[in-house]
């Protein structure tokens, strides 16, 4: 934040917060202190280490948390696709899903600023349940917006945030899912800029958001580099995982990409390391492409299929009309269904070093089935992208796949979605038809 | 189609300020309600082109948006609209950086050429939708989502075309924040007079907001115009806006609570004298 | 097994499995080689580690598992008690509860026995689910017995066991709960002894059950002891954990008592540690005691208030009546709802190691809503008793309490419970009353 | 009420014996058809004590037993039931251990008695039991969870009030196991044909079982008598029999499939002559 150029073309601009020509500060004008004070903290408290905040943070989600996750190898998984898979297990951090790296450090960052509340948006309610719980453990008040059609159709969710003793705010307006929940707590947050402090569920948004979630998440691929010393003895030949945000594949990918910046990583763990592949699953949906007329994308590949353009603060790409317009993404996982993607995977995608490919929805589900039948292991659908792709995947291995989160919380939609196609990977419940 | 240049519309004290969402729910109201807006005394009117996610805006003028894209509104559209105004007061468009930036040569932008490992915004950029609003009458910009550190190219462009690019000034802004955004404002300045988004005033901040202090803060240069985005009342309201407002069932929705208009309470509006900085 | 008496009193048998007058082989004949062969096989690879079974199980039930677990320090519980509250986090093993630590090493012991088919019961089906996980992780056929009423009042648990690839076999006798499910388990068995493993849930059954369950969970307390010289510089003043069967409660209680004896445990670990409380919290449901003509008790407290009887082959301390008929438990966590408890259990109590204490159906629920709100952790309604009973400890602490599975499962039933019950404790949940 | 001992029903050769499980649905019922049973050609009556927990039942008794205790069956009404049976083939009592020990004096072991820390058990036993039902008229007894391993105090009291105690010989009984049961066995042994519970032959086992390789395998005593406790159809069904087992609807369910009866497939059945190890 300490240079802030006055010259008048963007190429010019080299401010913090930008990845390439990605990234930047584009918000209402209302919440630029507040986004300024916030990259000041994060320049102070996370990459400097200020009152010992990034080792408060590593105790933290060590012990409340569960980290580190394990590196397990996929031994039947190894003998069907005759190279070594491991999962990094994110399903076993507490909450069940990784969003807990980066939940819990900006909720820890909100209280070393002072800040009095907390407020999140939340779409499918993982990074509303991660808010609420990292909230409850450090004693903040919480508000969660979410659609009214998302507060209905998770309602698990929904009563784990109030269980943790957050308030839920439903939100009325238009179709009542993710957007208008981001909308909203954007606009709680402008309301209540000085006592309040928006923790942003994944890699997007305002700088220093990006950068900001991407360090809190590194912790994956920090564990992911020590653990393949040990277990593996090199590197992996590629790292895999899903993008929604990107929240889970940056925090994956950035040990080697060398772009995360948490004070306290072990020895060697952030050096480049440009041998490994970083792969990037997007959601494919049903199908690629955007329909223009219809505003409707069936997937949610905005690295493969997308294009440039802003959206919720920053600068990356999307998936839109030719005229700008956001289009609604689609994909059978509600983690993966977001429109846009974060600004710093954009730019690593461009520069060639994170490789962006797509599984779609039944290819999804079948991995879902696949790794709870020959694993033991029942992980998220937003996951089971990733672990789908190992089916395409072309190379000798090492791989390691990253596991963002379980599973439980999506059976009745798999259980659903696999009756509605017929695929032969699911398993029958007749069990019920008495 | 003639109009006066917006500093001119604050020439002689307080102006109404009125805003309208292009399209709402067509686009031959929308030509009507700004034309009664006028006939009714808007000093000024704030043309909204309508963009999927507005993020700055509160329930009324998001569930007006909303309808607007459902009836088929587009930045074309938008500009046959703003081309076949007959009002004789300055049209500001108000919108998102995304559409700004999207116009024109779509091609140039496709994902391909992207993947390319190319600087990707060199295809795009606000300098053609700037030129193609310029040409149809615009006077300026209000881009809620491009504050003063990102304005560069889009205040390039505003130069390059003679157009106003309109900051807001929030309780929140610093004085430091201030002196940046003057360096770069022609027209006027919003002083938005509460935290929050456009919206009526029935949800209030939680905290006390600080009222405008970098307004108050003594500055070398004076703000060059203030308006509240959201005084709950219309400092004027003629009968006309009154009519207007209550026209028909859809436009009661575009809430005149939620319509932009001056607020001198705290400091009187003049009309910028300043010219763009060279 | 060595030595088996053919004296005439039970006084003068000494044979394996007793734990003090408790325990034994009450079984049918057609099981007594299984159990046998199954009792030389917990000699061999467990107690002796032939073939490297422990090395192995131990490495599993980290990679795949997620051991260790962490002791977190619950700051806001201390301060609310004045003491040192740690927390156990069997919450953060795979599956969600302690109970994988037990289905891992016996369906691994089953393997290196060369069976081919595991069989196992469940009530609420987290053992069922324990299993399936296991079984789909080490590629073995899974038969899962679960009663009617149960199948259909868990269908969350039995999608996950489908969902594994486990066969879910519905009892429909009687009143299709745990019991049924038993009893048609160990039909299976009997039926196909010479290729099955019975899986049991928890220390209880014939032995070597309850001497073998205790150990595989027995790396609870093993890592209590470590992680507690390292956190609190001292062993704690007391352990608590919740007993239904009984198998978190020796895992987490075998290790200060010294009687575990699962090979590889660091030095030291085992040794007996008498200054350390035990404190097993049984269910007191809504109000103590039996209810003889109703054949029915209104709690589960069987170390408390139950009397010495063979029930599943083993004796121990039941919930009977007079003539001794077992009588219908009641807890309002179906974990902990059992008529019987483990042997060594019963014994241990007798001897004054581990006291039984127990808290009721609502202290239970405050609690779930306690470590909630105030810890960020939504705890099984079975820990939840062990939770409780911080309410009435009177120690000094520092006191560990066992966190033996996460409440994700608990949801539905604590939030109408809650209501049911008018409990100031739970939040509302008006944001679905639209 | 006169009765031979249970040796004697095998002195002619095979014998059936039928199973009853008492007081399903009533005690009266029972007293009927137990007495039809006789009457049909029953050499050796196997009258169920119902228990609550029935581990070694399939579901045809498991659904009678709870019948039964519906209601109201208890080990006392159970003995008068038996005091008032007039038969004359030895009565075995078919219950679980639990039933057995906790009878007699209860308060003697009540929780706060074993919390004291004495051997719980010393004021527990089969003692009581075993003398109630010799005095009533049992001729011995089935204890599926009583394997011969556990036995010892049941053995003593059996042996006192001259009572057989009998053992199963399952398909997977080991000769060495086999060895240690004849150490024990007064009346006649069961033979069990197949692998399982109690049961009609619906469900068999995935594994082929083996047929009872104990018994095949030369030992220096051989097994004194054997039954199937579960052969798919009765070895002699006489008329009346089957007159018992349609008496009523509810007599069906407790089917005649899974009535104990002797079974002469493998070994042919002779009355134990050995007398109880003294
Ligand atoms: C388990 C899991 N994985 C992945 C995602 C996608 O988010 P991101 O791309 O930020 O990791 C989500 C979002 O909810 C999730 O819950
Ligand atoms: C989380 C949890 N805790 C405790 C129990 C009780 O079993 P045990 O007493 O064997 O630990 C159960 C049983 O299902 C359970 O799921």
């Amino acid at each position: 934040m300490s240079e802030r150029g006055t010259t008048t073309t963007d190429e010019q601009e080299t401010r913090a917060g930008k990845f390439g020509a990605y990234g930047g500060q584009y918000v209402p004008e209302v919440l630029m202190p507040a986004v300024e004070e916030l990259a000041d903290a994060y320049e102070r408290y996370v990459l400097a280490n200020e009152d010992g905040f990034v080792d408060d943070f590593r105790a933290r989600i060590r012990e409340f948390g569960g980290r580190p996750t394990p590196l397990s190898r996929a031994e039947n998984l190894s003998e069907r696709y005759g190279f070594d898979v491991y999962l990094k297990r994110e399903d076993l951090l507490h909450g069940g899903a990784h969003k807990l790296n980066n939940a819990l450090g900006q909720v820890l960052l909100a209280k070393y600023m002072g800040k009095e509340r907390i407020v999140a948006e939340t779409g499918a309610g993982q990074h509303g349940t991660a808010t609420a719980m990292a909230c409850a453990y450090l004693d903040m008040p919480c508000e969660i917006y979410m659609g009214r059609t998302d507060v209905n159709r998770q309602r698990p969710n929904v009563f784990r945030m109030r269980i943790h003793d957050a308030e839920v705010n439903p939100v009325d307006v238009g179709s009542g899912t993710l957007k208008e929940a981001i909308n909203e707590t954007m606009r709680d947050w402008a309301t209540n800029v000085e006592d309040t402090h928006y923790v942003i569920g994944s890699v997007v948004g305002p700088h220093p958001f990006p950068a900001m979630v991407r360090d809190f998440q590194s912790v994956i691929s920090e564990e992911v580099r020590e653990q393949s010393r040990e277990k593996l003895g090199e590197l992996p030949e590629a790292v895999v995982a899903c993008a929604g945000g990107g929240s889970n594949t940056m925090g994956a990918f950035a040990a080697f990409a060398g772009s995360a910046s948490l004070p306290g990583a072990p020895e060697g763990t952030h050096d480049p390391a440009p041998d490994v592949d970083l792969l990037a699953v997007e959601a494919g949906g049903s199908s690629l492409g955007v329909d223009e007329s219809e505003g409707y994308a069936p997937n949610s590949a905005s690295l493969s299929t997308g294009s440039e353009g802003v959206l919720h603060g920053a600068r990356t790409k999307l998936l839109q009309t030719e005229e700008g317009q956001i289009v609604e993404s689609h994909s059978v996982s509600a983690g993966l269904d977001y429109a846009g993607v974060g600004p710093e995977l954009a730019h690593l995608v461009d520069e060639g070093r994170v490789t962006p490919v797509n599984v779609d929805d039944d290819a999804a589900l079948e991995a879902f089935h696949r790794l709870s039948r020959e694993e033991g292991i029942i992980p998220a659908l937003e996951s089971s992208h990733a672990i789908a792709y190992l089916e395409e995947y072309e190379g000798d291995g090492p791989v390691v796949v990253n596991v963002s989160g379980r599973g439980d919380k999506d059976l009745d939609t798999v259980i659903e979605e696999s009756t509605a196609r017929d695929l032969d990977a699911a398993p029958s419940m007749e069990v019920f038809e008495e | 189609m003639t109009r006066s240049e917006i500093r001119a519309a604050f020439e002689d004290g307080p102006a109404l300020v009125s805003y309208v969402a292009a399209g709402d729910p067509s686009v031959e109201a929308s030509k009507e309600y700004v034309e009664a807006l006028v006939d009714g005394g808007s000093d000024v009117i704030e043309l909204g082109l309508p963009f999927s996610e507005p993020v700055a805006e509160g329930t009324t003028i998001q569930n007006a948006i909303k309808r607007a894209l459902n009836a088929g509104m587009t930045p074309d559209a938008y500009l046959d609209l703003v081309r076949d105004l007959d009002v004789d007061v300055p049209v500001v468009c108000m919108t998102y950086y995304n559409l700004i930036y999207q116009y024109g040569e779509s091609e140039a932008r496709s994902a391909s050429e992207n993947a390319s490992g190319d600087e990707p915004r060199a295809s795009g950029g606000p300098e053609e939708f700037v030129a193609a609003a310029a040409e149809a009458g615009i006077s300026g910009f209000v881009v809620p989502d491009l504050p003063v550190d990102e304005s560069g190219p889009m205040y390039e462009a505003c130069r390059e075309h003679g157009l106003d690019l309109i900051f807001i000034v929030a309780p929140t802004t610093t004085p430091e924040r201030l002196e940046r955004m003057l360096d770069r404002t022609t027209g006027f300045v919003y002083v938005q007079g509460r935290l929050g988004t456009t919206a009526p005033a029935t949800r209030s901040a939680r905290t006390r907001p600080r009222p405008s202090n970098a307004c108050r803060t003594p500055t070398s240069r004076r703000p060059s115009a203030s308006a509240s985005r959201r005084a709950s009342r219309p400092a004027r309201s003629s009968p006309a806006a009154r009519t207007a407002s209550s026209s028909g069932a859809r436009t009661s929705t575009s809430s005149p609570r939620a319509w932009r208009t001056t607020c001198p309470r705290r400091t009187s509006p003049t009309a910028s004298n300043r010219s763009p900085r060279s």
